[in-house]
């Protein structure tokens, strides 16, 4: 019951993945790319790792797993915000 | 006295050390540094001559799971030539590099030069080999741009891309002989291998890219530039030294590891662009303008030489007949390394004196710079092949090879390159000889004139009166595939 | 059958992505296309490597292959954007010859790999390594091999990092550094800093009994390095002067003395008396992991530094000082 | 055994494709991508051979030869970048 469970997560969270890839490859401009790219990956990325961490069973490798979840966040939340950024700057230039 | 063969592999590399933390003092390190290794080499070569190969298992680990360094006539002949060469070329650096801005990197690059070529003949194992070649490759082609000319950057860059393409096709080969033998370790794969699919193209792949890296024409295009334009000490042991290291490692792979293997057509191809290395690099030699470009393209020819010897080493049963020829070739190449150096020392005091290096306008070296000229007509002497060279013996050995296997058609290539070595000899002995104002008035000794006189020296008296000795070490063999 | 082939699925879609990319990295026409088509080979490498069950590599070549490759390659594309490129024309015929000798000789390699895979389960040197592991000292396979049974051959790798990083310093001056960042950045990099190097110092320890070593970690703390002089630290974390050139010397001296050191009772050189063994290991690698971040760094600072002084600078100090 | 075939074919292929770009490119980054390309492809060939199923344990050696390489590998890159910078500013001069 749990597997399936599991399976589920992980493949909803894929199918994250995969809409936030064609969002990356269809959307117009940068800034709606992005935030495409980082929303639907941040989320994916979160179901995976719960479906996963469901898989696995052991609290510890749950607090790993949440541990790379939220770095993750953070880098993609920084490089994001950098991102914008220098595209924000170069066309003020 | 079981750890002597680490020796001449961990002091250069300790005193590298060294050098690099204290660049004020790096000149007497640096010659210090290039002097015990000697030391070493000749206790190795003493006792490999009084009771045969040695082995250190590294770590003590059984070789195959651990990496064993082993000593054998081959090798030791090799050490002999880099510690003698690097030891001379090494006095006149420290002269040459005295105010150099950079002379404290040079040292370090220098002794670090040193441990490659060092670890690279003593290693028995296919894996180290490649960590080595990498090593030598490496410190080559920084101290090949430490002139730091346009010209030297850009060779510099040329070789060590195509250096690396070399490496890899080698370490490609390395895998698939672990995939087909499980072993890396050299002495137990010369049993291991048995002629068949796998050997064949383990073996064209290792070759091809050591042919690379020893610059077989037509793979010979990244040498002349990479040698003409680096610094003269620099040009000397490369020329010398670092292009034999492939060589070295052909013969072992070709004669000891794939005995048995390798087929007649296969090393009549290698003979056939040695031929047309033999012929082209002699042209070129003689078309150069400047001074260290023949030099280079003479390096083409002579190495041209060695693989000659391929077709005649194949054809030959295991036994005297062989080791009369390997000793021959072994004896070219020290000589060829022993005459090169001193040339592209002499060269560089011409130029440090005149300014320049073009052939046309040295006249007057001869009256200003005697020993000078001396050593280009000593060395020139080995390099043309004229008695009582060490060269003159081993082309003669090789010509009764030509008659014993019945492979006339090399006769006329041989004549051909040593009248065209003759030629550009004699054309340049004819320039420095002749008078002139091309090199400024100077007839004082310098420090840098002596080591590259007495490795001229080495090149025609003493390797051809000692030649004896190289035929006795040469069958000293390590490896049970070959040899003894 | 059916399920032999549903689990050959993965690694059919792993080749064939894995050729994809490389087709694309090396046919594009657009370096910076190719840069990060070639770091998104080396990330689904790392993939491939987890796949086959060798956790040490997947670390080294996110980290090495991938990371640290891609992020030099990715400022030297910084300097290539002011020189001029010329695109040569290779002829028609020498394609043709080219493509057909890459055609036969990958045909020729495959054929000797298909010929060794069938001929007999290859045992080679698994199971001796294995098997001798409870006498190296740790309990990592891959580094047993790597700083006990083949040490000889990772000391002279590390000599071979240092010459490439000497080479590096000889050739010209460093680039130039990065405008301070903005306060979002800053904040990562004060997260991300000491976490870097907490993470090092875990896989230099953990190296001895799970996937990690002293490669791995140099490299994560060379990250931690980048991270800053991208954050506009323009030393990026590393020491001057001396201090600098003995971080350099450390990891090779370090291990060349332990080689040395080992056989004065006796033993044969690098051979670690059985009892210490673990210890020494360990001291070598942390000497190793500064070495090689050290190194790692001045490769991507792309030059020498001005602390970097030349003999030259040395005696004009001391005439200034008199 | 024939995932191991597999990957271990990838890898020749992948050789091949590196030591083609390097013959035909002719600048200096290209040729650097090629290589390391063709080095990824000699690792892979090595990693396979290590890969004996997953129930026995994988051979470490070919393991610890690939970090070996890999290493060399960066090195020989960044040297090679160095270069390849020194002769664009000279060019920029």
């Amino acid at each position: 019951m749990i597997d399936l469970l599991a399976l589920i997560l992980v493949f909803s969270g894929i199918a994250f993945f995969f809409f936030g890839a064609i969002g990356l490859l269809r959307l117009p401009d940068l800034h709606s790319r992005l935030h495409a790219l980082t929303k639907a990956d941040n989320l994916g990325l979160g179901l995976v790792i719960v479906g996963v961490a469901l898989l696995h069973g052991s609290p510890l490798a749950a607090l790993k797993l949440l541990l790379i979840w939220l770095l993750v966040l953070l880098g993609s939340a920084a490089s994001a915000h950098l991102i914008s950024q220098y595209a924000l700057r170069r066309r003020r230039q | 006295m079981n750890n002597l063969l680490i020796w001449p592999v961990a002091l250069p590399l300790l005193t590298a050390l060294l050098a690099l933390l204290w660049p004020r003092r790096s000149n007497w390190i640096g010659v210090a540094g290039t002097g015990l290794p000697l030391l070493a080499v000749l206790l190795v070569s003493w006792q490999v001559a009084a009771s045969g190969p040695l082995e250190l298992a590294l770590g003590g680990w059984a070789p195959g799971l651990g990496i064993a360094l082993r000593a054998d006539g081959l090798s030791v002949l090799m050490l002999l030539m880099s510690a003698l060469v690097t030891m001379a070329v090494a006095v006149y650096a420290s002269v040459y590099f005295a105010h150099a801005e950079r002379r404290g990197e040079f040292w370090v690059l220098w002794l670090l030069l040193i441990t490659a070529l060092h670890a690279l003949f003593l290693s028995g194992d296919l894996f180290n080999l490649y960590v080595t070649l990498e090593l030598l490759g490496l410190t080559a082609v920084v101290l090949a741009c430490l002139g730091g000319s346009r010209e030297s950057l850009q060779a510099a860059l040329r070789y060590l891309v195509l250096g690396l393409l070399g490496s890899l096709t080698f370490l490609i080969g390395v895998a698939l002989i672990y995939a087909g033998y499980g072993t890396l370790d050299m002495a137990a794969l010369g049993d291991a291998i048995v002629a068949g699919p796998t050997a064949w193209v383990a073996l064209s792949l290792m070759t091809g890219g050591l042919l690379i890296k020893s610059a077989l024409f037509p793979l010979h295009f990244w040498l002349p530039p990479a040698h003409a334009n680096a610094p003269a000490p620099v040009s000397a042991v490369l020329s010398a030294l670092v292009v034999k290291a492939a060589l070295y490692l052909i013969l072992r792979l070709w004669l000891e590891l794939f005995d048995g293997v390798v087929t007649q057509a296969a090393a009549v191809i290698v003979g056939v662009l040695g031929a047309i290395a033999v012929v082209w690099g002699s042209w070129a030699a003689l078309q150069a303008e400047r001074l260290k470009l023949m030099a280079a393209y003479s390096t083409v020819a002579q190495l041209g030489y060695l693989f000659m010897f391929m077709p005649l080493l194949a054809a030959l049963p295991e036994g005297a007949g062989r080791e009369l020829a390997l000793g021959a070739l072994v004896l070219l190449a020290l000589t060829h390394g022993f005459a090169k150096s001193a040339f592209f020392l002499a060269a560089g005091i011409i130029m440090q004196r005149a300014g320049h290096d073009r052939i046309a306008e040295l006249g007057g070296t001869a009256r200003s710079l005697p020993v000078t000229a001396f050593t280009i007509a000593l060395a020139g002497v080995a390099l043309i092949g004229l008695p009582p060279s060490g060269s003159f013996l081993a082309k003669w050995q090789m010509l009764s090879t030509l008659f014993v296997t019945g492979q006339w058609v090399w006769l006329p290539v041989i004549a051909v390159g040593t009248l065209l070595a003759g030629a550009y000899i004699f054309r340049l002995l004819g320039h420095a000889f002749a008078p002139g104002e091309g090199v400024g008035p100077s007839l004082s000794v310098g420090r840098e004139e002596i080591p590259a006189v007495l490795l001229a020296l080495i090149a025609t008296l003493l390797l051809g009166f000692w030649a004896s000795a190289v035929w006795e070490l040469v069958p000293i063999s390590a490896y049970a595939g070959g040899g003894a | 059958m059916m399920s032999q082939s549903l689990t050959m699925l993965p690694d059919l879609v792993l080749a064939a992505m894995l050729i994809g990319l490389a087709w694309a990295a090396l046919s594009s026409d657009d370096l910076r296309r190719g840069v990060v088509l070639f770091i998104a080979f080396g990330l689904l490498l790392a993939i491939v490597w987890a796949r086959l069950h060798a956790p040490d590599l997947a670390l080294a070549e996110a980290a090495i292959g991938a990371g640290l490759s891609g992020a030099l390659l990715l400022v030297a594309l910084r300097d290539e954007a002011g020189g001029k490129e010329t695109a040569g024309r290779v002829s028609q015929v020498s394609r043709w010859m080219v493509d057909l000798f890459a055609l036969i000789m990958a045909c020729l390699i495959g054929w000797v790999l298909w010929l060794t895979m069938y001929a007999e389960p290859a045992e080679r040197l698994a199971q001796l390594a294995n098997s001798m592991l409870e006498h190296s000292g740790v309990s990592n396979p891959v580094t047993a091999v790597l700083l006990n049974y083949r040490a000889y051959d990772t000391l002279l790798e590390l000599v071979v990092v240092l010459t490439a990083v000497l080479g590096v310093l000889v050739v010209g001056r460093e680039r130039r550094g990065y405008r301070q960042a903005g306060p979002v950045f800053c904040g990562l990099v004060h997260w991300l800093v000491p976490l870097l190097i907490v993470t090092a110092g875990y896989l230099l320890w953990v190296g001895a009994h799970a996937p990690g070593g002293a490669f791995q970690a140099g490299a994560t703390l060379a990250a931690a390095g980048i991270v800053l002089r991208l954050a506009g630290n323009d030393a990026a974390g590393l020491l001057d002067g001396m201090l600098l050139r003995w971080s350099l010397v450390a990891g090779i001296g370090l291990f060349l003395l332990v080689g040395l050191g080992v056989t004065i009772n006796g033993g044969l050189f690098l051979q670690y008396p059985e009892a210490w063994s673990g210890s020494l290991i360990l001291v070598i690698e942390s000497a190793a992991t500064a070495s090689i971040a050290a190194a790692l760094v001045l490769a991507y600072r792309g030059g020498r530094p001005d602390g970097w002084l030349s003999v030259a600078d040395y005696d004009n100090n001391r005439e200034v000082s008199r | 055994m024939t995932q191991v075939l597999l990957y271990a074919l990838t890898g020749a292929v992948l050789f091949m494709l590196g030591v083609r770009a390097a013959l035909l490119r002719d600048t200096v980054l290209p040729r650097l991508l090629a290589l390391n390309v063709s080095g990824a492809g000699v690792f892979l060939i090595f990693v396979s051979l290590a890969y004996r199923g997953d129930s026995l344990p994988t051979d470490p050696v070919p393991h610890a030869l690939v970090l070996t390489g890999l290493v060399v590998a960066v090195s020989a890159t960044a040297l090679a970048l160095a270069l390849n910078r020194r002769l664009r500013e000279m060019d920029n001069e």
